[in-house]
């Protein structure tokens, strides 16, 4: 095991799967030369040419209309869209294209290929290169998505999407670019539609994904410590598929749901989670069901402005005192 | 043929038409105007439902690019996509019963009219959203360069398209990687029901755009299948020489409305009329006779024509329509549709 | 009171707007000569002149970037995107920019602005062209959301949201165009933000919304006079704002809720109110919330296969009489 | 200026530039430098969070554009808008405040460094996400065209936003409803960090695709403010006249990286070195020297920017910071941000 950031863990896989299968491909704006805004794509073309890794113009609809194109005659593209905003300037190609295709054409054509994007807030970067836009994708029938939260399973899940025979959007969470942990050595890969139990608790079972991942868990803390309240945490990691099992399973054992997302209010996962859980599980709630998100505003730029809007530790920790007793 | 002074000079003279080539042509454009019609024909008899856009008058273009592609190229069409679906070879009972949603339509019932694909023949999907199929077809050329396969994408589409951001984004894109893609837009004077010269800054939508990317106009009698041809074959072997892409203006006209609803008044009159003169089958039947082919076998070929279009409609109409588990399946590689566990 | 239909109170309804204000125009593909694809236009040129009535490219960011720019400078645009699987194309400009300007200047940029759209399935169209979408644009902050079940509701509400302030995203649904119904005469205007019951029951809540308010009506007299189950049916008719003291007060009153939705099921419409229901009045619910929606595929395009797809009245029946006792 | 052949001949000659319009250029020029270094500084001193995309070296655009605009014009500019916010009259004190996350920042906090807007002095938006706001300035000429006011709409972007679908659309919207805006490409040769000719089929991003929307092909040089001015004055003139938009592509150079974050070592040595030499304030200076202004007055003038971004600075950083409150405030016209009741 080697100590990686979530960054450097995108490269990783990246490099990983490049080796390992001559058709994946790796295509976006300044990726190549410069190695992404982010960073987390340094060294790739050094390694790989420039047949492989390629800069594009600023057109996010050829972009993925390219990668569309190339996957379904043989290739299994990597595809980058430097800021999960701008996904709205290609939706047409994410929502109507890749993810219908295959439908449409009754199995005819099928897309191997991986959309990487930069999501979440925390950079000060305003409304339009801040957002958590996962929600919206979870809303098309078609596509897999997954976001992680720790660098293994940045480098674990980047590989099992590039594998993976359908489309898939991996959401890397800016916040956590930074963040360092334990990444296995060697080939890696695991697994799409598992979500894992990082906390058993009692009392209550908080789900989360990406970024609020770790809030949650600062809070479970802080709530077992200072508070006597036992917090089971799960993150999601992949939203489609969905692991309701684990899920539903967790609910029940402490008979108490608190979602923790970091979009904005309306339609986030939360609520589709809350909806089967309150279906589902219902007879086995001993509460209501809490939702804690970012409110339903475009986000604010000023530091203590953005901070305040997303949820942190100090407010997961305060809702679940006042709700759950 | 009518090339802007800035086409590339040195590309070779396209050889000579072949008498059997021509009479593929011809044969091809019948296949495609018999089985549109007929397609007509089942709306009225509300055995088709949903929408549909025919491309009567319009078929020396697809026609001519299906002889002239290679079985392995593919093809990237639109909503209006029939005809170039069947000239890649696609059954007509597939493309028939697909329109009537019946078990041996082509996608089975999931896709309709709009969303004719036969990717076994290289028919790589009918898009009906304008502009997306664009791009699309420039990655599957990037993949065919990638893997050196000289192969080529041909995408077809329509002058109201030329307008949509997807358009540029595409051109530009295939330009700088030099990609093996024909694009071809089918310049038959409207939009829907607006005429395109009403929301176009330019003349040609697509040809006086060439330049933007680097590339020559090209402007080609749409309603010619030779002249298609001759213009089809030379892109093509520009694009798989490593030449790049080109960007193709066929001048046209839709003998009906844009789609099954549409009546067409907004035409002015008179002007389908003289569109009706330059009918494309009618031209090239009186060339293929000026040429000396003989009036029988041609006689013989629309009567086959017919016979095919019979029996796929009856093969069609005999097909039983699919089952409501089909709903749930395909969206996903494994054949199903599954979100959760 | 005369007889419209949905189709032709769409015309009344931007009629009368434009008679009012000078400073309303409208804009769209096909809109102005033709008067719509779906005829909803017819007459809107003769009566205003090509000056208010304007034909466009195909170019959706063009219409509603222009929309955004003519509203925040003195205008109040109508703008049709004529099927609402194409503000896929648009989707930056509706979700980053319009939603988004107010609350990025603090205030100093208002858009007074409609988005009409043909909203959802029942025309064979297939995947790309059948869509109910109102839970993508419910995902985006800063855009009110309605989406009329009748006739007279299309008059009053598009009305009403020529006249609010703010950008109002008004889905029409395609399969309600050529119903009829009674609508009033002269200057009609409804209010932004107001669910209808309309129909009270005992045993149960359905909330629907647009085509899917029929079906459940439908199902609410086959379950009254066949099966002895008493109903509610709200129609939310506008997503946002959203009227949750209707449903909660409804909710309450039958201890149970159903949603129906036409959106495949995913993150809908009905999520949010499932989550809002099972939080803020959890305690008074007597069973599992149940989510009636299309199933998370595209849709297909043969009859036979989109009607089943589609929730049915008898689906509905199904459902409830299987999950309510 | 250099002006393709295409170019509308019959616009009448620009009368030359007064000498007092020659001044204001001037101390334009030194405000928009001296705070865009003091927004540079305030980085390194970790009094501005997020990031910031500085207009250092390309200041001669905006000041000329800042000056030949009539008060009631609307500017639309992108993430790198401090200077064009600025050259409209918008405060010091507001931008920087902006930037810093106060009260007193023109957006309160609530946009940042990249939506800079100041709707009273027609700064009507700095847009971040490439290409959104050409479409929407085209809707404002619509507006003012609608409302016949003559107001004209002035739209920046930069090189690398001539390749996305945006773009396209608005050109080709703008020019059909003859609209009174003008589109500024300042093409400083790269986008983020990849050089523009990587990624563009053309030379020009802008002005080789001019003819595509039936409008002259207009190239500047984007560090002389006077050529700049002149180009400015006929666009927009031509516009109020109802001549419609105009295209013009600046060339120029940023003499930072293009954001915050960026060291800019993607640039070929010597690159940096041959742009300062041509530094539009220094030319500018020369210039007015040579044409006799005397040069007291031109260090007064200096003297007097850099007291101004002094005293900006000093009130922004003592303007409070926001209130938490303010994150629901304003998503709507009543000021709140209520979705329910
Ligand atoms: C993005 C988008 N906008 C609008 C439409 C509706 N629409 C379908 S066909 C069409 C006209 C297309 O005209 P053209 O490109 O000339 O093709 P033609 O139908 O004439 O073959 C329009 C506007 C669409 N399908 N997609
Ligand atoms: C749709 C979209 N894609 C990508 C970006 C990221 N991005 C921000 S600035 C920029 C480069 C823009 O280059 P150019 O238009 O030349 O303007 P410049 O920054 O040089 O002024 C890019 C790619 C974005 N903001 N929006
Ligand atoms: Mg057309
Ligand atoms: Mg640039």
């Amino acid at each position: 095991m080697a100590e990686l950031t979530y960054r450097d863990a995108v490269a990783a896989g990246i490099a990983q799967e490049m080796t390992r299968d001559e058709n994946v491909v790796f295509l976006g704006e300044d990726v190549a030369a410069a190695g992404g805004v982010f960073k987390a794509t340094v060294g790739l073309l050094d390694k790989f040419g420039p047949r492989r890794v390629r800069d594009c113009p600023i057109s996010e609809q050829a972009i993925l209309g390219a990668a569309m194109g190339a996957a379904m005659t043989g290739l299994k593209p990597i595809a980058e869209i430097m800021f999960s905003d701008f996904l709205a300037v290609c939706w047409d190609i994410v929502a109507n294209e890749i993810a219908k295709i295959r439908y449409m054409t009754n199995g005819q054509i099928t897309l191997p290929l991986v959309i990487r994007t930069a999501n979440g807030a925390g950079s000060r970067f305003g409304a339009q290169h801040s957002q958590s836009v996962e929600n919206w994708a979870m809303a098309i029938p078609g596509i897999k998505i997954v976001a992680p939260a720790f660098p293994a399973d940045v480098k674990g899940l980047l590989a099992a999407a590039v594998r993976d025979p359908d489309p898939v959007l991996f959401f890397e969470q800016k916040s956590l670019y930074s963040m360092k942990g334990e990444v296995p050595d060697g080939e890696y890969v695991d697994e799409l539609g598992k979500a894992k139990v990082l906390r058993a608790g009692r009392d209550c079972t908080i789900v989360a994904l990406a970024a609020m991942v770790h809030r949650a868990l600062g809070a479970a803390d802080i709530l077992e410590k200072e508070h006597g309240i036992s917090c089971t945490v799960v993150d999601v990691r992949s939203l489609v598929p969905l692991d309701t099992q684990t899920i539903l399973r967790e609910v029940v054992k402490t008979g108490r749901l608190v979602t923790v997302e970091e979009n904005p209010r309306l339609c986030g996962w939360g609520a589709e989670i809350a909806s089967i859980v309150a279906d589902e599980c219902f007879w086995d709630l001993d509460g209501p069901i809490v939702r804690i998100t970012t409110p339903h505003v475009p986000l604010p730029s000023a530091d203590l402005l953005e901070d305040n809007a997303i949820p942190s530790v100090e407010r997961v920790v305060r809702e679940i005192r006042e709700k759950i007793d | 043929m009518d090339t802007s002074a800035k086409r590339n000079k040195s590309s070779p003279p396209a050889p000579d038409i072949g008498r059997e080539t021509r009479l593929e042509l011809y044969r091809l454009q019948l296949e495609l105007r018999y089985c549109e019609k007929r397609a007509y024909d089942l709306f009225l008899q509300n055995l088709i439902k949903g929408t549909s856009h025919l491309s009567l008058g319009q078929e020396a273009i697809a026609a001519a690019f299906g002889v002239a592609m290679r079985p392995d190229d593919w093809t990237f069409c639109t909503y209006r996509g029939h005809a170039h679906t069947l000239a890649r070879g696609a059954s007509m009972e597939g493309v028939l019963g697909e329109l009537m949603g019946r078990q041996c339509g082509l996608l089975g019932g999931k896709g309709g009219s709009m969303h004719l694909t036969d990717v076994k023949k290289g028919a790589m999907g009918s898009y009906a959203i304008i502009g997306a199929h664009l791009p699309v077809a420039a990655g599957a050329a990037w993949s065919a360069q990638y893997r050196g396969t000289e192969q080529v994408a041909v995408c077809f589409f329509g002058d109201g398209t030329a307008n949509i951001g997807a358009f540029h984004e595409a051109l530009n894109f295939a330009a700088v990687w030099k990609l093996p893609v024909v694009y071809v837009c089918e310049n038959n004077l409207y939009m829907e029901y607006t005429p395109i010269s009403a929301v176009t800054a330019v003349e040609h939508p697509a040809a006086d755009r060439a330049a933007a990317y680097g590339l020559p106009s090209i402007i080609v009698d749409g309603n010619d299948a030779d002249e298609v041809y001759k213009v089809a074959r030379e892109a093509l072997n520009k694009a798989r020489a490593g030449g790049g892409p080109s960007l193709i203006e066929a001048k046209t006209y839709r003998h009906s409305g844009h789609s099954r609803a549409d009546p067409a008044k907004y035409r002015p009159e008179g002007e389908l009329e003289k569109w009706l003169q330059r009918d494309p089958i009618v031209l090239y039947r009186e060339r293929l006779l000026k040429l000396g082919f003989n009036e029988p076998t041609l006689i013989d070929m629309e009567a086959e024509a017919m016979r095919q279009v019979d029996a796929a409609t009856a093969t069609a109409k005999a097909s039983p329509l699919p089952s409501v588990d089909d709903i749930e399946k395909n969206v996903w590689a494994d054949g199903g549709s599954a979100w959760r566990n």
